[in-house]
């Protein structure tokens, strides 16, 4: 079959998918490399990329990060589902979109206006994108695809992502565990062993300690913080 | 269905009721079933200044907007308008279209010989008629000039009947929504004093109108 | 105000409607009437325009929640935005040197996702100062990002404008759709417009079904910037901005299908087998509409390519409609002649175009001029006009 | 219950970077401010930590009592515009919105009507931040008229009396005689009266300060906070020096804020009958929270 839209990284400005004549997929159709396929042959080739290539990876957005809703609940359940069934697999959240100063962790999160510091640092050359909002998937997907050679999969609450190498619309708690059986069976096909496993936690630094912090903790900075009538502190930077 | 296009272009000055009369026309051809679009002249309206207002008129819907450019119809509510120039289009004549119409309030010459000689060319129909004289004798005010130059008008198109003409007028004056200037409305109001009575405005009006048909047909301008 | 609530299907199309002699200000607010809008700003730009006021006039009488006049267009323009950036679903109209001083706000509407409608009812903008139609304005919004629709008649304008609002939220679109006509010829005229009854209204706006978080504390996350300062820094990508502005351009070309769904198409053909034809937009289309009805009187086998949609630009429909044209006739209400610089463009034989008639200034756009250009083309002798 | 959209869904807790966490476990989100308050801060977690501001600035350290001082952070939306007080204030855990140059107010009077017109019965608070060149020369009409329109949001001017952020220009509120960029002789006019413009513009509560003082300063952010829910549009006229383009040394940056206290600076709050029983109403002791 024709591949429009391809695993990266195909160089410094992106063509984007719509504008190479991909066009989203119509309700109970997904897509792949930007042709509109039954959605279980999507899920397919996607199920295939997670579990044959390195580090598989689930970006939660902040739609399912965030108990804002009643179907959260559900729907997290049903992706921790899935992701304790890809061999390997970590969870690597999206939960803000501003640019964040001085620069994120690429370890603990993913940022959309620099989503390649997570995949690069990470190796992650297979990803799921889930709960982000569409605009800011959509810049993250480009990106990726410009400057890494990851296969993308969006599961997308809406319609879909061009940008995406498969694409699933509509996506409920049961999709995402339709989704699972797929991969479930193309893993038995593929003849990879693997037991349930869940992703490991954030490694993200450990908890301060709020209990007994004070401002004695803050050190030279500490009278930008606490300044006390009359005081003026002068032996700083 | 052969198609039947009238443009026209009436000349006038503020408070001669061109608008209104433009209205009236475009009521008239909506309630004969046929078609007819308005455009209201925008800017200044004072009485005495130069007023233009265009009616389209046909038997098919119109798409085309905007001033009459081309007219097939030209209609001078005064003299003036040609004696002293007070008019937005100089000279008055500016794009007539061949074979076509011009209808002066008026019962003397003013046409000098070039005008003569433009419209002589075009081989157009130069009608004249003292339209104010006619209003006064007949409703006693040359408030409803308006009304016999249009009955010229109708007349010579012949495109609806007398119902469609009266309740037309009534829907001018008696009401149903329509968009009028600031300034014609106004002067309706002042129409309406003097008749005190709207049946009567009414009446002496189709009196006008009826009198002006009649006048066409038996000066058989009719096209 | 209660109402029955639709979708945009069943009001434009399948709702039982009823004629209506209305002028074009009227029409757009008729629309405007039956979009369940939230909140309109206004500011005067009356006599151009009298849609504002008549949107007021629909607040007092509980069709539109919210409503206020503010200072000035580039602070309506950003209230705009910022009320849109609440979750309510906006409207607001503006004509000539009104669009232009609200521009610096309304080209950032699109890049900041604002699903709002934009009214242009387009007067002249060029010094000296003149309140006449014109649409050269619309050129300054060619290149924003904002999805374009021109009206030709008033009926186009209360369907364009109630499907603008349907559009403007459709999650892959949501940025905002533009509806323009000409000011005085439309917005002043009266046509006959077919309405649902006014008992009807557009479904709500349901602020989360959107590509971006709303930025009302209800939805995550709470560290939102939906319009980012961007420049390069080690947490920036480079191509931040430029994947920020191809998705702007996106969702404008995903507008197209919700074109062909509810305004049946960005362009309409009429005697597709032409070799002569005119192609033109809003008001400019029905005086080609005319030219073609005139031609076809004369036995001249003329068709007509009137263009709905002027962004997303219906590049691949023109190309196909004008395949075996000889020529092209782009009749326009301004001097530049964008649209015609837009089809030459896009078209393989773009010396086929030729370069108006064109009235710019508050002229009227006479049918002959382009009966003229009709002869030309096919070698014809045409009547002289007298001046 | 907005609160709602701050809580980590439970099976993520665990994928979510501890900054995150943090914040809800640890930080100001529905607690009260006699725990989180702007005094103890230090001991909670903060809604903006890291900036990208210059080391020193009074700036950013009003920006962090700012957001301390917040009644309802889980409710409120800032808006700011270009100038140095973004960088910072897009890094916090508050919805911001960086608009076009200086329409900070307009997009406020949208964004206020809107949420009353959503949210009848909640209060969402609208607090407009942003710098003297953004408020008072190219936003000035925006602003003026969101007051005069009595649009019901809280406006904060940080004044360092020059386009710090373009690299040292000229402001209107820049003192007379300045030399600066675009003043290469000194600027020839006065610094605009911008609290005087507030209180003829309408606004129920302005206050000009020099925020040396940690607990007035939380005090005074709140009570326009609470006054524009209220009763109407309120000011805080804010000295937050620009160490860099007036050379001021860091060591001398609290100095300078106490000085500037002194003269142009001095502390001045106006409010209007209403506000004033407002507050009486809110505050029976020592600052107490309002209950919601």
């Amino acid at each position: 079959m024709s591949k429009k839209v391809n695993v990266g990284p195909v160089g410094y400005m992106p063509q984007s998918a719509p504008s190479m004549g991909v066009e989203l997929s119509p309700e109970g159709k997904g897509l792949l490399y930007g042709e509109i396929v039954e959605e279980e042959v999507a899920m397919k080739e996607a199920a295939k990329a997670l579990l044959t290539m390195e580090n598989p990876t689930i970006f939660p957005g902040p739609q399912v990060l965030w108990d804002w809703k009643d179907d959260v609940a559900d729907k997290t359940n049903a992706i921790l589902e899935l992701a304790s069934e890809i061999p390997n697999c970590r969870i690597i959240p999206m939960p803000d979109y501003r640019p964040k100063y001085p620069k994120i962790d690429p370890e603990a999160e993913i940022n959309p206006n620099h989503p390649n510091l997570t995949i690069l640092h990470n190796r992650i050359k297979a990803c799921i994108f889930i709960g982000v909002h569409c605009h800011y998937a959509n810049l993250s997907l480009r990106m990726i695809r410009s400057g890494a050679d990851c296969f993308t999969i969006a599961m997308c609450a809406f319609m879909g992502h061009e940008e995406a190498m498969a694409s699933i619309r509509d996506v409920h708690a049961s999709d995402v565990r339709r989704f699972k059986e797929i991969l479930i069976q193309v893993r038995n096909e593929l003849g990879i062993e693997h037991t349930p496993t869940m992703p490991p936690p954030n490694p993200s630094l450990p908890d301060e300690k709020w209990d007994d912090l004070s401002p004695a903790d803050y050190g030279e900075y500490r009278h930008l913080i606490m300044s006390k009538k009359g005081e003026h502190v002068t032996d700083v930077e | 269905m052969e198609l039947k296009r009238y443009n026209i272009r009436i000349s006038g000055l503020g408070g001669q009721g061109v608008v209104t009369s433009a209205h009236i026309v475009g009521g008239a051809m909506d309630n004969a079933g046929q078609f007819a679009s308005l455009v209201p002249f925008f800017g200044s309206e004072k009485r005495m200044a130069p007023v233009e207002a265009y009616v389209r008129a046909s038997n098919q819907p119109i798409y085309e907007v905007g001033e009459v450019v081309y007219p097939d119809i030209i209609m001078i509510y005064h003299p003036q308008v040609i004696t002293h120039g007070k008019s937005y289009t100089m000279p008055f004549y500016t794009g007539l279209k061949p074979n076509g119409v011009v209808i002066i309030n008026t019962d003397v010459n003013v046409l000098n010989k070039e005008d003569k000689a433009v419209l002589e060319k075009l081989n157009t129909t130069v009608i004249t008629h003292d339209c104010t004289k006619m209003a006064q004798d007949i409703a006693g005010t040359e408030l409803a000039t308006n009304m016999a130059m249009m009955g010229i008008l109708l007349g010579v198109t012949n495109l609806v009947s007398m119902d469609d003409i009266e309740k037309a007028v009534k829907e001018r004056f008696l009401g149903k929504s329509f968009v009028a200037s600031g300034g014609t409305a106004s002067l309706d109001s002042a129409i309406e004093k003097k008749f005190k009575k709207k049946e009567a405005l009414l009446a002496k009006n189709m009196e006008v109108i009826t009198a002006a048909i009649d006048l066409v047909k038996s000066k058989g301008w009719a096209r | 105000m209660n109402k029955e609530l639709h979708d945009i299907e069943y009001l434009l199309k399948e709702a039982p409607k009823k004629k209506h002699f209305i002028t074009g200000a009227q029409a757009m607010s008729e629309a405007v009437k039956r979009a369940s809008v939230d909140m309109a700003i206004a500011y005067p730009i009356t006599p151009q325009s009298e849609v504002m006021h008549l949107v007021g006039d629909l607040y007092a009488e509980g069709h539109v929640t919210e409503y206020y006049r503010a200072e000035e267009e580039l602070g309506t323009m950003s209230a705009v935005a910022g009320a849109a950036r609440a979750g309510v679903r906006m409207f607001t109209a503006t004509s000539g040197p009104g669009l232009l001083r609200g521009l610096e706000a309304i080209v950032s509407w699109p890049g900041h996702r604002i699903p709002a409608v934009l009214g242009v009812l387009t007067r002249v903008v060029n010094a000296p100062l003149s309140i006449q139609p014109d649409n050269i304005e619309m050129a300054y919004l060619l290149h924003c990002g904002i999805v374009m629709l021109h009206a030709e008649n008033q009926q186009d304008t209360f369907d364009m404008t109630l499907a603008a609002f349907a559009i403007t939220e459709k999650v892959d679109v949501y940025i905002p759709v533009s509806v323009s006509t000409e000011g005085f010829f439309v917005t002043h005229a009266k046509g006959y417009v077919e309405m649902p009854d006014e008992k009807l209204a557009l479904t709500k706006h349901d602020p989360y079904a959107a590509p971006v978080p709303v930025m009302d504390n209800e939805v995550p996350p709470a560290r939102i910037q939906r319009d980012a300062p961007v420049q390069k820094s080690n947490f920036m990508s480079y191509l931040i901005h430029s994947v920020w502005q191809q998705e702007i351009w996106d969702s404008n070309r995903r507008a197209m299908k919700y074109i062909y769904q509810y305004l049946g198409g960005p362009i309409e053909v009429v005697n597709p087998d032409a070799d002569v034809f005119v192609l033109a937009s809003g008001c400019a289309a029905a005086q080609a509409r005319e030219a073609q009805r005139y031609s076809a009187n004369e036995g001249l086998n003329v068709g007509l390519v009137k263009v709905r949609a002027i962004r997303p630009f219906p590049e691949t429909e023109i190309c196909a409609a004008l395949k075996n044209a000889k020529a092209v006739i782009i009749p326009e209400h301004n001097i530049e002649g964008w649209l015609s610089k837009e089809v030459r463009a896009a078209i393989p034989n773009g010396g086929i175009v030729v370069n108006g008639p064109r009235v710019y200034g508050g002229m009227t756009l006479p049918v002959e001029l382009i009966m003229k250009e009709i002869y030309d083309a096919y070698g014809m002798e045409s009547h002289v006009l007298q001046a | 219950m907005s609160l709602q959209y701050m809580v980590p869904s439970a099976n993520f807790k665990k994928y979510l970077p501890k900054d995150y966490v943090e914040l809800v476990d640890h930080g100001p989100f529905g607690r009260d401010a006699s725990e989180v308050g702007a005094e103890k801060i230090g001991t909670f977690k903060e809604l903006v930590e890291e900036h990208p501001m210059c080391s020193g600035c009074w700036m950013a350290y009003f920006i962090k009592v700012f957001f301390a001082a917040l009644p309802n952070p889980e409710d409120t939306v800032t808006i700011g515009t270009a100038g140095c007080g973004r960088l910072a204030i897009s890094q916090a855990a508050v919805p911001f919105i960086y608009g076009n140059y200086g329409d900070q107010n307009a997009i406020a009077s949208g964004l206020t009507r809107a949420f009353r017109l959503r949210f009848p019965d909640r209060n969402k608070d609208v607090i407009t931040i942003a710098g003297d060149g953004g408020m008072m020369d190219i936003g000035f009409s925006m602003t003026m008229h969101a007051w005069i329109r009595q649009e019901k949001f809280t406006t904060i001017m940080l004044d360092n009396e020059v386009y710090g952020n373009t690299g040292g220009q000229e402001s209107g509120m820049s003192m007379k005689g300045a030399i600066l960029k675009m003043s290469p002789t000194g600027k020839k006019f006065d610094k605009m009266p911008a609290t005087q413009l507030a209180i003829a513009a309408g606004c129920v509560y302005v206050v000009r300060m020099s925020p040396t003082n940690i607990k007035r300063t939380a005090k005074i952010i709140r009570r326009a906070i609470f006054a524009a829910r209220e009763v109407g549009p309120t000011f805080l006229h804010v000295y937050t020096s620009c160490n860099i383009e007036y050379s001021i040394p860091t060591q001398d940056v609290f100095q300078d804020a106490k000085d500037r206290e002194k003269d142009r600076f001095k502390f001045d709050e106006y409010m209007t009958d209403e506000v004033a029983a407002l507050i009486e109403k809110l505050e029976p002791k020592k600052e107490k929270k309002a209950a919601n």
